[in-house]
């Protein structure tokens, strides 16, 4: 068999091999590589991220007494007091439902937009995903402010619906929680509307044809195949609009007409208005304890539907 | 003026920080007191950073920490009074700033920090083509013909805070002691109220029509009356109103404070207290003589005017009580 | 056979009447707001109302008068600039690390790069403004930096992260094979085709850092207000439509970012 | 023209374009299926098979043309009320359904009783051999097993026409070829018509009862598989099929037999006149077809015949292929190796060929270049 | 233990364990390969092929064993300095590079001045003939082209040792087939070592002068296309090479012949003896391996050999195979298709083999079951 011979070795017999020496220089030598490469980015977080978290939760253990006068101290009667009144329960129950609110008509009202262009094999789908995604890039005051002349009184809805008289007094729009949604289902839709798409990319539209020769007409396919494989996305795309719509104040502020008590703009009150820091920092760790446990809920769901699709 | 030398800035060099109201406060400032200035010392430059409300101002200079920008402050004298409580504020003499000497002596601040600069009050602001008459009494707030036309600013601000003693006063409590009556009278109001926090403000409210009654500063409201060619009108009820002193402070860590002191020197001259009445209606702090029409315009300080007295150190300790009881009781109620 | 060709038509494309109807009117409540604006700032009424009494520019031309406006939009410019550039040096060299190399803890770190996006702004302007006010960062170019590079790391390192894992890595072995190290390895191949990701993530950082209103108005209100700070400003007191004119030359930019984030990556990518 | 009644499946004169201005995908084809029969759809990509079981299926719309089944026209009727079964090449399996409901979907939407279905699902699951997976989420099947859920599912409906995309190309070759028997076996035992999309002559050659090889849209030629590889119609059929010699030859002269083919004398340019076999009545410039495993290489020493070069040669275990090279012309020759005399490259080789392995096909040869 | 120096690539005790506690990927793994020889690893999926080959390129580092090359251990040398040529499945042409960027990457990294570079880029660009396209971006380019790029900018440095894994996975049949000859031809014209990754058997029999068979991590057998076809050492390379029929026997006695092999009796359960070869010195139980080409089926009347019945048939059109029950055996037999007798499912059958057609493994066979 000429100079060129093979041992077939034998299997498994011998004593089990430690790692190679070689295998851990070059591990070594990526570790640190990796470290190098990811501390420059730890820094920049933790300046701009974790110091100030961490030391806003501090804030929330001393005591404030308005216009600014803070006790440093450690106490847990900051914390304690919104937790004791029912007022910012109410509050936080509030916030809880308008994020729930907006969510939900921000997913009803983005479905179609996002389930269309995932579908559409038009020559305009570029535009058409462009105008869905130009309102991200335009400044939520901008959209806000384009809301509050829609709304008011006497703004084009009303003055439109008196027109032709389909109502004989304004319909208050703005300057109430109804106003504060419309705005933030609008705000928050090329977010879903993003969020949803790529569930949408994922499903083969065979599985909807499949269902078609299978005897399934549109609506049937519809509720029976495409909608329960859209859920993760669309699981996804409600938590992103609950989270962002409970932590945003412009809106709320803009068109709340000061009647809209949620917890950013309780935060903004107590922090600006009232100067009262420690106070306001504790009603941002509830707001923290909110967000928390809705993307914890999430993601167990998220698992569960994961598990699923 | 008399500057000390421990400064590298001269008194009629450097520039001056200066913060205070937005909107036409600012623009009407500008015009009538800033510009001047610069043109009298051009070698000074004056940054103007403008805000909604002093809350907000004290709560800018307390967030400049260790990189003090702010030199002079103009603000309500509420909340300057719980910024020299925080040392935030520097004292001023007449040393310092010849023309406190020329501030009347009630308007001068007890501690020797800086004086009052102008005064306001609160005003009620109706629509002339809606409401022809001045309307006499704050009672007309209740009333349902105006439901959903009302605009009330809700504290923290000052008008809200003034509307919750007023609103006692007429009730015959004593607003010290007790608001229960007043808080109880006005979540009557709350239904009749359009918005507790106006977009755009409660002035052009009235003007573009989306209400017709609100809780406004006689100053701007005589300003806007002029712009509106009277649709707005502001009146003085008969139950009496609240002053809104605005104090002008210099920074206790202020950079600039010679050309700060010049600044302050000339905002409480003749000259700048005449210019701003005319231009914003603002009352002089000062001794001073206004034209007939303008005198006629601005808040009365001779007395003629049902005044309610809140003592600004013992509001601060209230305001975030109060702010609170109307949000649980006027608003949320 | 002489039937004239029908047009391609797919089934099951929900193409029905009424899907059409409601995507239809989900579009124009999507773009309401703008659309308003835009009418608004042609329209001659001197205060905000409808109809539009007649049309006229002087908004537009009373743009550059305001000086606030100028003001905030190079304050908004240049922070906006150094946060792309900061987050792009400090995230694009994370993300390789996250996604080329192994080192313990790696995934705590790519969930500790992403989790600023969960954290709502509010909350963090107010961290922001306790620690940056005591060092007297407050009101600087710098304490707006420092405030949105937090809000936009994850967007850079989603973006490249996902360049990254789409990538080819046998380009990057084939470079080693042919005799480049590390670092040639990085510069001459992973860095060109990651480029889209890398760019698609510098355009939403910027526009996110132009954009940001609540932390700019935290931490640099007094100092060096940005341009949405100006503008919410200018909404709570004023009835006029100047900030319309503004707005709508925003929008312009934005398209402008818009088409050449299109050009440059495919919009889809770049989300 | 077709005479209806007599046929499962007719498509006639069906047509497909895409957008104006561009070729057909499918370019006025006939075809008549009879019942119970397995079809074949074979091509090369992109020559209009998926475009056109997806009209027979009612996922698209013909641009002109008519489907019949039984005699009656389906065209316009929507893809739900056709009742066809369909396997998709990625099987489309419900991924948040499990396996007894991924079968029982098509008899919901029939309204069926619940326990018709069950029955139903569970005979179906039987018959591919995996009632005892019913339970099972689809994604933790094998290949192997969701494809066989596929056509639970497909058949489970008593479709009228059972309609297979690709359903073996995602499988590896060895389960390929168990596949290949599962479904051959389970179209014959429910007797289902069956269309069945490929563009692997193997697979085609060994499933099919008639074979449809298309080409750019068109049907070039329909027949059982023998008659596909064996009497192919055009060059392109006996090149796709198979490998194949091709030599452009003119008709010397024609010798009528007694069975259904004639004895010609063609004229290979270069090698003279030669035997050759085909159907009756070919002229002029044909194409000449010899299969390489017919056509003989023997050592130069050996036999009469062409004389050549060994140009290179290609082992492949079974087999041995050499590339002879005869003046201009390459030909190939296959021998199954037998360890016994192997030739090497620059080796000197005679080719031969009996002259029934040598077949005229009918299609004209229009080029005038050899 | 190996005779370094005179190899110009040695695998010694090669072994690579992804994670403590799972089999090792690679397993102590030794071969030899000469000078100019293209060696093919050939295996399933999972082997270690891959594993093996990344280690060889640096790319990976072993857990144990050493790499030489020309003598000299490269265990520890860096990938970038190793000097070798790699072609990856998926071609990894740099995407933002020119043809010619692609190509002259290499000669940059070795900083060659600019005009060396356009040379050697040109030549090698002539070698796989496209010197045309140059300037072409990649990705306009068919899969062939990228193949060839791919080529020409791992010779262009010429490295010391071409690696390609799976090189022809990417492409279709018929280019595969042209693709195959052309990376022979070009390998041979270079005389570039080179080590091939596949596990497609024709590919491996084709194109090699040496085949490594893995399996599990380990070489199976080491040898010539021919040997390892004709002559497995064991089953599952019987097996994996080509199509067969396995039988397990027991070995009755050994009739020693003057060549390599010996004549064997060997007694297949339920068959009775027959003669069969293998190497010498076999005893005891062990696997007889009959390709099923060289296995004769006859109609029933026609000759003498075991007699069963055919289960089925599969048609290629080239050949055609039967499978054959004996007993509770399966037989395939396959045959060339020549027109003529063709038998049916279920006649009967007769198989016979010769006996120099039956090979006795040398792998012992363990198992106690049949
Ligand atoms: N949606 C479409 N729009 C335009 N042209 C199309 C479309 N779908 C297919 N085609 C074109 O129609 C022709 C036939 O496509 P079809 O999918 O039927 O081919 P196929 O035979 O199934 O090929 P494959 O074996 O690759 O699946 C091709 O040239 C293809 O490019
Ligand atoms: N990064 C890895 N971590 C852990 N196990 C691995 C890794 N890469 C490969 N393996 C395992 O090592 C074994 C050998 O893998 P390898 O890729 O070498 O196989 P292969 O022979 O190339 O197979 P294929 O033909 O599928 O490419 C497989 O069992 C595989 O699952
Ligand atoms: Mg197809
Ligand atoms: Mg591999």
């Amino acid at each position: 068999m000429s100079a060129t011979q093979t041992i077939a070795s034998v299997r498994g017999t011998g004593p089990h091999r430690e790692q190679g020496e070689q295998e851990r220089r070059t591990r070594r030598r990526s570790r640190l590589t990796a470290l190098t490469l990811v501390v420059p980015g730890l820094i920049g977080l933790a300046v701009s991220f974790v110091f100030p978290l961490a030391y806003m939760i501090r804030m929330a253990f001393n005591e404030g007494s308005g216009n600014g006068i803070v006790v440093e101290t450690f106490t847990f009667q900051t914390i304690l007091e919104p937790l004791t009144d029912a007022y910012y329960w109410q509050v936080t129950v509030d916030t809880f439902l308008m994020g729930l609110v907006v969510g939900v008509l921000c997913i009803v009202v983005s479905y179609p937009i996002a389930l269309f262009l995932a579908r559409t094999q038009s020559k305009w789908s570029g535009v058409l995903l462009a105008m869905a995604l130009a309102p991200l890039l335009t400044s939520s005051v901008v959209r806000t402010y384009g809301w509050m002349v829609l709304l008011n009184d006497d703004g084009l809805v009303n003055s439109s619906l008196l027109g032709v008289g389909l109502i004989d007094a304004p319909i208050p729009m703005a300057n109430n929680m109804t106003g504060v949604i419309i705005g933030l289902v609008e705000i928050f839709m090329p977010y879903a509307i993003l969020a949803m798409m790529s569930g949408f990319g994922r499903i083969s539209t065979q599985l909807e044809e499949a269902a078609g020769s299978l005897g399934a007409n549109r609506a049937k396919v519809f509720f029976r195949i495409t909608f329960p494989l859209s859920l993760p996305g669309v699981l996804t795309a409600f938590l992103l609009v609950f989270v962002l719509s409970i932590s945003t104040f412009v809106t709320p502020r803009l068109l709340g007409g000061g009647v809209v008590q949620v917890l950013a703009t309780e935060i903004y009150d107590q922090a600006t208005g009232l100067l009262n820091w420690p106070f306001a920092s504790a009603l941002a760790i509830i707001l923290l304890v909110l967000f928390g446990t809705v993307v914890a809920v999430y993601q167990a769901l998220a698992k569960k539907l994961g598990g699923m699709s | 003026g008399g500057g000390s030398e421990e400064t590298s800035s001269s008194p009629e060099s450097g520039e001056v920080n200066i913060i205070g109201y937005a909107g036409i406060w600012q623009e009407q400032y500008q015009t009538a007191v800033i510009d001047p200035f610069l043109e009298k010392y051009p070698d000074i430059t004056i940054n103007y950073s403008s805000k909604r409300s002093s809350a907000e101002m004290l709560s800018a200079i307390q967030a400049e920490g260790g990189n003090p920008i702010t030199d002079v402050a103009i603000m309500d004298s509420s909340v300057s009074d719980s910024g020299n409580q925080q040392g935030l504020f520097a004292e001023v003499s007449e040393a310092d700033v010849p023309n406190i000497a020329k501030v009347r002596d009630e308007f001068l601040n007890a501690d020797g920090y800086g004086p009052l600069v102008g005064l306001d009050a609160v005003g009620l602001l109706y629509d002339t083509e809606t409401i022809p008459e001045p309307p006499t009494s704050w009672e007309i707030l209740w009333d349902d013909t105006y439901a959903g036309k009302v605009q009330v600013v809700a504290p923290p601000s000052a008008l809200g805070i003034d509307l919750t003693a007023i609103t006692s006063e007429m009730l015959g409590e004593d607003y010290t002691k007790s608001i229960d009556k007043s808080i109880a009278r006005l979540a009557e109001l709350a239904p009749n109220i359009q918005s507790f926090a106006p977009n755009p403000d409660e002035y052009q409210s009235i003007i573009t029509g989306q209400s017709v009654l609100g809780l406004g500063q006689n100053a701007r409201g005589q300003y806007y009356s002029d712009e509106s060619d009277g649709k707005l009108g502001i009146a003085f009820p008969e139950e009496g109103t609240v002053y809104q002193m605005n104090a002008i402070n210099l920074s206790a860590e202020a950079p600039n404070p010679e050309p700060a002191k010049t600044f302050m020197d000339y905002a409480l001259s003749d000259e700048a207290q005449v210019a701003f009445a005319e231009a914003l209606y603002y009352a002089p702090s000062t001794d001073v003589e206004l034209p007939a029409e303008v005198a006629d315009r601005v808040v009365k300080t001779d007395g003629s005017l049902k005044v309610l007295q809140l003592d600004p150190a013992w509001l601060g300790t209230v305001s975030g009580e109060w702010t609170d009881r109307w949000k649980r009781e006027v608003i949320g109620g | 056979m002489t039937a004239a060709p029908v047009p391609f038509k797919k089934k099951f494309a929900y193409g029905g009447l009424l899907f059409k109807i409601v995507v239809v009117l989900a579009y124009v409540f999507l773009l309401a707001p703008l659309a308003i604006v835009f009418v608004i700032s042609f329209s001659s009424n001197q205060y905000l109302s409808f109809p539009p009494e007649g049309f006229t520019l002087d908004w537009y031309k009373a743009l550059p008068e305001q000086a606030q406006f100028m003001d905030g939009l190079r304050t908004s410019l240049i922070t906006a600039s150094i946060t792309t550039l900061i987050v792009l040096a400090i995230g694009v060299p994370a993300t390789l690390a996250i996604d080329r190399y192994e080192f313990p803890g790696k995934g705590a770190v790519a969930g500790f790069f992403l989790s600023p996006l969960l954290v709502p702004t509010i909350v963090l302007a107010l961290g922001l403004v306790l620690v940056l006010g005591p060092l007297g960062l407050t009101n600087t170019y710098a304490s707006i930096v420092i405030g949105h590079i937090a809000i936009t790391v994850p967007y850079v390192i989603r973006t490249t992260l996902t360049a990254m894992q789409t990538a080819d890595t046998s380009c990057e072995e084939a470079a080693r094979v042919l005799g480049a190290d590390a670092f040639t390895v990085f510069r001459r191949v992973t860095l060109p085709i990651i480029r889209p990701g890398v760019i698609a993530g510098g355009v939403m950082a910027f526009i996110v850092s132009f954009d940001e209103a609540v932390i700019s108005l935290f931490v640099a209100e007094s100092g060096a207000p940005t341009l949405p700070v100006y503008v919410l400003r200018y909404v709570e007191n004023s009835a006029d439509a100047v900030v319309a004119a503004l707005s709508v030359v925003l929008i312009l930019f934005s398209v402008v970012i818009v088409a050449i984030v299109e050009r440059v990556v495919g919009l889809k990518n770049a989300l | 023209m077709a005479d209806n009644g007599t046929h499962k499946l007719s498509l006639v004169g069906l047509t497909k374009q895409y957008a104006q201005g561009i070729a057909p995908a499918v370019d006025r084809l006939d075809m008549h299926v009879e019942e119970g029969h397995l079809v074949s759809l074979l091509g090369p990509s992109g020559c209009g098979k998926t475009t056109t079981l997806r009209m027979v299926a009612g996922l698209m719309d013909p641009t002109a043309g008519q489907i019949m089944v039984d005699g009656a026209d389906i065209t316009n009727t929507p893809v739900h009320k056709r009742g066809m079964g369909m396997v998709f090449q990625s099987y489309a399996l419900f991924p948040h359904m499990n396996v007894h409901e991924n079968v029982a979907f098509g008899l919901q939407m029939r309204k069926k009783p619940k326990q018709e279905q069950d029955r139903l699902v569970h005979r179906a699951l039987e018959m591919v051999q995996l009632e005892h997976l019913a339970k099972r989420q689809t994604r933790a099947l094998s290949g192997g097993q969701q494809q066989r859920i596929a056509l639970a599912r497909a058949l489970v409906v008593e479709p009228t026409l059972l309609l297979l995309d690709e359903p073996l190309s995602n499988l590896d070759a060895k389960l390929r070829e168990t596949m290949r028997a599962e479904i051959r076996q389970i179209q014959q035992r429910t007797g289902a018509t069956t269309l069945f999309v490929t563009h692997d002559q193997d697979e085609a050659l060994d499933m099919s009862d008639r074979i449809a090889v298309m080409n750019g849209g068109l049907i070039e030629q329909f027949g059982s598989p023998i008659e596909v590889y064996e009497r192919p119609r055009t060059r392109f059929v006996a090149n796709f099929i198979g490998r194949a010699n091709l030599l452009t030859v003119t008709i010397v002269d024609e010798q009528r037999q007694s069975g259904a083919d004639s004895r010609y004398r063609v004229d290979v340019p270069g090698f003279g006149v030669h035997p050759a076999i085909g159907s009756p009545g070919l002229t002029g410039r044909r194409t000449l077809l010899i299969r390489p495993h017919r056509l003989g290489a023997e050592p130069a020493a050996a036999a009469a015949g062409l004389r050549g070069t060994i140009e290179s040669l290609s082992y492949t275990g079974d087999s041995l292929s050499y590339r002879v090279r005869v003046g201009e012309t390459s030909f190939t020759a296959e021998r199954l190796t037998s360890g016994t005399d192997r030739m090497s490259v620059g080796d000197a080789a005679i080719i031969s060929w009996r002259p029934e392995d040598a077949l005229v096909l009918p299609e004209p040869v229009e080029d005038a270049a050899p």
